[in-house]
């Protein structure tokens, strides 16, 4: 029998409950063609709000990137609909809808602070299975990305090359290395070699010199458009993985555009961050590797904003890479059928509700007087349609056809596989 | 689904209790704990929260956590411990937490776990049982579903078993964790919540290691099992196929084809004798794995049975797998995994084979 | 199915009984953990516990003005706990169906 | 975890304590003699019930409370010197002076909220009081006898003082001294002037303390409504309560 660790009741810090969407009933209309609930939702809302282009690389081309606090109202509705669509899939999940699912709730701030700084011209961003919050804030077809949970197309069925958001990865850390590389294709790209001093200068590697073999800066150039950067979306847990450490060497090495974003939430699944990051920190360790790197409050979304921005900066200018670690919780279960009463304490759930990121943007917003009531009401209420957008798509997916099966193992399928679909086809009708 | 109870002669028992396969790896998991106080059990989630199947619930709390614990999110660190720990003379059981999870830990089970014993003339053996929770049939998210018998079946130095009912996954696991040497131990996930008899030793037993070694005598590692007896064809599979296999000859009986079912359990090393001594009887084979067709253990078998049975057959042996494609996301699992009807179309190819 | 049952918990500052006031749920209702779930009063003031538990109430061990101690059985829930590793579903035991007949050969 | 908007706002050697939860039309809710903000509001669930409603919520520790500075003097204790504490407390809050706000007192708040719709009525939209009626407690009780039963435990004929005190010093932090001098601070003649604004007054149906409520709101022109089985102490958490005062502010 669990032990109910509630202590200290007069000391309880939970101070504010989650802000609670209600979720209204199941609109009646279902449209017949899902719609695409959210791109462009972004783009319209992201240049109402904002004159200047989001885009980080217009910091590189003289006209710097928004501040946060020009663009705060926007993050907390992205925020808001990260939630709203969060708190769906949970109930989606409880009626048999999806067979699963892994909330972010809490995460709000990383994901979409993080998010928005990302350019899409330029950037590309390798989630894992959580990033709900990173897909809003680029735009991805919200419909698309919660196909992987409704277990339809494990990658998701957003188009990755066009939403700069590569496909869902399960495997942890499994796609930090794959960031790496890509950010080395965008150097080749820019005509650096991967360790070298100039541009295409053969880098002979002169042992009579003692610091040869001190990879020198490679010298920015700015004149033209700026190095597309990489962020590698991980957490504490997948911090622990050797993948991890090969990529933030390699980065280091050959001074790559890629941002190492850590998401500490404090528990991978059962663990907590003590029993899985030796040393306490993730973001520590860079310096190991001749990193820098900021260790970040990742409840407050414009300082997650604002640290992404810059390490995306470092990376279009050719500074190289950066570990970014921020500081998070998460307050939901790992996923929907996982129980946080066999490993943690209610109080300590409910202590972090204190430091919810919604509320603390709210808070803000506030005090400087940047929204309001009506803002507020206005942001709910456009969340939760955008969430019953994103509903009504999914109850309307339908399986993929069988043949998908076989359509996409191979760019150029060999006729021993077309003549074992062809047989499977013909078994299964 | 119905399950035939296990009709080999068992180890003299004194108790039978009706349980799940998880509840049967727990049981066999507590015992090899208390017989041996060199045993070891650690992985993702298996210590304080009993295993994301809850297949080590309450192991942490009976034996403390010098003995049960939870390692961080990193599989080749796992299985690399795992060999430094039978090294310096401990009994590891690590669990790595799903089939693609392994992935990362290849260069460790492959190129270290292994060899270990040749590399050191017999000095070092590994007496680690690796437990895998392997196979499909969960809709679960990708790298949840793989097979991979037939990587490690290719290994030399590794010992592969996948047991099909809760009494094979208690007395499999014992005799696993009691061998020398590495042995890959594939759970059927989709068969945890199975319920079935467990023939159980007696329980001073379990605190001597004349349980198991009783139980070597009977079932000797390497051994398959008839699970059902028939005389038409053989249907040869190991793990979850193995009740589907029993159901299609259920199916089979209708029609008057008596169906023989052989649960291969070890597929490293593979029971040729007895694929052999059924083959030679029903003179028809149909293999059935959840793998990709190619390279699959499937083509294995058939290699055997051409050896040994190639008078006596009286057609091709039929393969029924998954397809050559990756597995597949839940709403397509059923498309993909080998069904009655396909098992069916296969034995009625075998049945209407003529020789040209 | 498993039933998870809760003690009445540590209320602070040395208090060791409390009187139950008001159930905020009923029997049947699934409650997730956190939302309120009973209104209890100690010698000092009412205070409404959180449920610690996601899942179906089952059965109330006290009911209104029951005195309770800490440590006394106050809840249990019903929770789902054949969970497929977090990540699945548990696959239903049903047999597969079938169409294809076989036909023995005469010989 | 700090609250996220502690501020010290010095009137001479005082400090008010407050907590701001962010969310549209805040309430501010005003705790009762020897409570706190924690536990009138957060431990019996309203902080979760404002925000479910939507709203957002001030909570203010009273002077000589919770986190609030322990004054000794009682002359430094009066319903309009609390209430003064209150005003400071919204301007720190941020709440534009020309946007009234609900208020929610319970017990010995609702005369601090009654003389800030006094002192400040155009901060006050509607006024909820809870646990109090025409009686007023502390002039009934012999102060000498309240500080003979704080300071040496001589147990005092008012039964009714003796539980209230009592419990009044098992919660911690609370100052015995502190407490005597806002018993003789606030000890005054009964309130009877109707407050300008739209009132609703509540309480325990078998709470002894505020057993002639009804008369009261008659008094104030209020409207009425009585929590069926509970008393002083454990009216505050009741669900009854906190849906009429949500109601009756929505």
């Amino acid at each position: 029998m669990a032990p109910w660790q509630v202590v200290g009741l007069s000391r309880w810090p939970a101070r504010r409950a989650l802000r609670t969407m209600k979720s209204t009933e199941n609109s009646t209309s279902r449209d017949s063609n899902p719609p695409v609930a959210h791109r462009s939702f972004i783009e319209t809302n992201v240049t109402r709000n904002t004159a200047a282009d989001t885009s980080a690389a217009s910091a590189a081309a003289g006209t710097s990137a928004p501040s946060a606090a020009e663009i705060l109202p926007e993050l907390y509705r992205q925020m808001s609909i990260a939630r709203a669509i969060d708190r769906e899939a949970v109930n989606l999940q409880r009626t048999g809808a999806l067979p699963a699912y892994a909330p972010l709730i809490g995460q709000e701030a990383a994901q979409v602070g993080s998010g928005a700084a990302i350019d899409k011209r330029y950037d590309f961003a390798f989630p894992t299975y959580r990033e709900l919050g990173v897909a809003v804030a680029m735009g991805v077809d919200l419909t698309g990305y919660m196909a992987t949970h409704l277990a339809s197309w494990h990658g998701g069925l957003y188009d990755p090359v066009a939403s700069r958001f590569a496909p869902i990865q399960a495997v942890v850390a499994g796609s930090v290395l794959h960031a790496m590389g890509w950010a080395l294709g965008q150097k080749l790209d820019a005509g650096l070699a991967p360790v070298g001093r100039a541009p295409n200068e053969a880098s002979a590697h002169d042992s009579s010199n003692p610091d040869a073999n001190e990879p020198a800066a490679t010298e920015p150039d700015t004149s033209s458009a700026p190095i597309g950067a990489a962020i590698a979306y991980f957490g504490d847990g997948a911090s622990s993985q050797g993948d991890v450490h090969e990529a933030m060497n390699f980065a280091g090495v050959y001074t790559l555009p890629v941002v190492f974003f850590c998401q500490n939430n404090g528990w991978a699944i059962s663990v907590p961050t003590e029993n899985q990051v030796a040393g306490g920190s993730v973001s520590a360790r860079a310096a190991g590797y001749g990193l820098p790197s900021e260790k970040i409050d990742g409840n407050d979304v414009a300082a997650v904003y604002e640290a992404t921005a810059r390490a995306l900066n470092r990376a279009h200018s050719g500074g190289g890479a950066t570990v970014i670690e921020a500081m998070t919780y998460r307050v939901g279960p790992h996923s929907t059928s996982d129980d946080p009463g066999r490993y943690r304490s209610l109080d300590e759930e409910q202590s972090w509700r204190a430091r919810d990121p919604l509320k603390l943007c709210e808070k803000r917003l506030r005090d400087e007087g940047l929204a309001g009531d009506e803002f507020f009401t206005e942001a709910a209420a456009h969340a939760l349609e955008v969430s019953e957008q994103v509903r009504a798509g999914i109850l309307s997916q339908v399986d993929r056809p069988m043949h998908e099966l076989f359509d996409f193992v191979y760019a150029e399928p060999p006729a021993a596989l077309l003549a074992q679909r062809d047989r499977a086809l013909e078994e299964i009708s | 689904m119905t399950m035939t109870a296990d009709t080999r002669p068992r180890t003299p028992h004194t108790e039978t209790r009706h349980l799940s396969m998880q509840q049967a790896l727990n049981l066999a998991l507590e015992h090899s704990l208390a017989a041996d106080d060199r045993t070891l059990i650690f992985g993702e989630d298996v210590g304080r929260v009993g295993g994301v199947f809850r297949v080590t619930d309450g192991l942490q709390q009976k034996f403390g956590a010098a003995r049960v614990f939870d390692t961080p999110l990193a599989e080749s660190g796992i299985m690399g411990m795992a060999v430094g720990l039978a090294m310096a003379g401990w009994r590891p059981v690590p669990e790595l937490q799903f089939d693609g999870f392994s992935y990362p830990a290849m260069n460790q089970v492959i190129s270290q776990m292994a060899r270990m014993n040749n590399r050191s003339r017999g000095t070092m053996p590994m007496p680690i049982t690796l437990r895998l929770p392997s196979f499909g049939g969960i809709r679960a998210p990708e790298l949840h579903g793989e097979s991979l018998e037939s990587l490690f079946a290719h290994v030399p130095g590794l010992k592969v078993v996948s047991p099909s009912t809760p009494n094979e996954a208690y007395h499999l696991l014992r005799q696993a964790i009691a061998d020398p040497d590495p042995v890959v131990f594939m759970e059927p996930k989709s068969r945890y919540w199975q319920r079935g008899d467990v023939l159980l030793p007696a329980p001073s037993d379990t605190e001597s290691d004349a349980a198991t070694a009783e139980h070597e005598t009977t079932t000797p590692v390497g051994t398959s099992n008839v699970v059902r007896e028939g005389k038409h064809a053989t249907l040869i599979s190991w793990g979850a196929m193995v009740s589907t296999c029993l159901q299609v000859a259920e199916y089979a009986a209708e029609d008057g084809v008596e169906l023989e079912v052989l649960d291969l359990r070890w597929l490293k090393p593979i029971d040729a004798a007895g694929i052999q001594a059924s083959v030679s009887k029903t003179r028809r084979a149909i293999v059935v794995h959840e793998a990709p067709l190619t390279a699959g253990l499937g083509g294995e078998v058939s290699a055997i049975i051409m050896e040994r049975c190639f008078d006596a057959l009286r057609a091709p042996v039929e393969r029924v797998t998954g397809f050559d494609v990756p597995y597949p996301s839940g709403a397509l699992e059923d498309a993909y995994l080998p069904n009655a009807d396909r098992i069916l179309n296969a034995v009625q190819k075998t049945l209407e084979y003529r020789r040209g | 199915m498993a039933e998870i049952s809760f003690e009445l918990p540590d209320l602070g500052e040395g208090l060791v009984e409390a009187r139950v006031l008001e159930w905020l749920v009923s029997i049947g209702d699934m409650v997730t953990r956190g939302e309120p779930l009973v209104e209890v009063e100690t010698t000092k003031s009412a205070v409404e516990l959180p449920s610690p538990q996601t899942g179906v109430v089952v059965t109330f061990h006290a009911e209104e003005d029951d005195l309770l101690h800490v440590g006394d059985t106050l809840v249990t829930f019903e929770v789902d706990d054949e969970q497929a590793g977090i990540v699945g579903t548990v696959p239903k035991a049903e047999a597969p169906e079938r169409r294809v007949r076989l036909q023995l050969p005469d010989d | 975890m700090t609250p996220t908007a502690t501020t010290q706002e010095v009137r001479g050697s005082l400090e008010i304590h407050y907590e701001v939860t962010p969310g549209d039309r805040p309430i501010l809710l005003v705790h009762g003699f020897a409570s706190n903000s924690t536990l009138s509001w957060v431990n019996t669930g309203w902080l979760t019930a404002v925000e479910e409603a939507g709203r957002g919520a001030i909570t203010v520790d009273l002077r000589g409370h919770g986190q609030s500075t322990h004054l000794h003097d009682a002359e430094r204790y009066s319903p309009q010197l609390m209430a003064g504490d209150l005003v400071v407390a919204l301007d720190a809050a941020g709440v534009p002076a020309d946007s009234p706000v609900d208020v929610i007192a319970y017990s010995m708040g609702c005369r601090v909220a009654l003389a800030l719709a006094e002192v400040a009525p155009k901060r006050v939209r509607r006024l909820v009081l809870g646990g109090v009626g025409t009686r007023e407690l502390f002039a009934e009780w012999d102060p000498d006898a309240a500080e003979a039963f704080l300071t040496e435990g001589t147990t005092a004929d008012d039964k009714l003082m003796q539980q209230t005190l009592t419990i009044a010093m098992s919660v911690p932090g609370n100052d015995p001294l502190a407490l005597l001098a806002c018993i003789r601070g606030m000890a005054g003649g009964p309130v009877t002037r109707a407050p300008d604004v739209p009132t609703l007054v509540a309480a325990g149906e078998r709470d002894e303390v505020a057993s002639d409520a009804e008369e009261l709101a008659a008094q104030l022109g209020a409207e009425f409504v009585s929590i069926p089985k509970r008393h002083h102490f454990t009216a505050v958490s009741s669900r009854v309560f906190k849906q009429a005062a949500l109601d009756f502010l929505s």
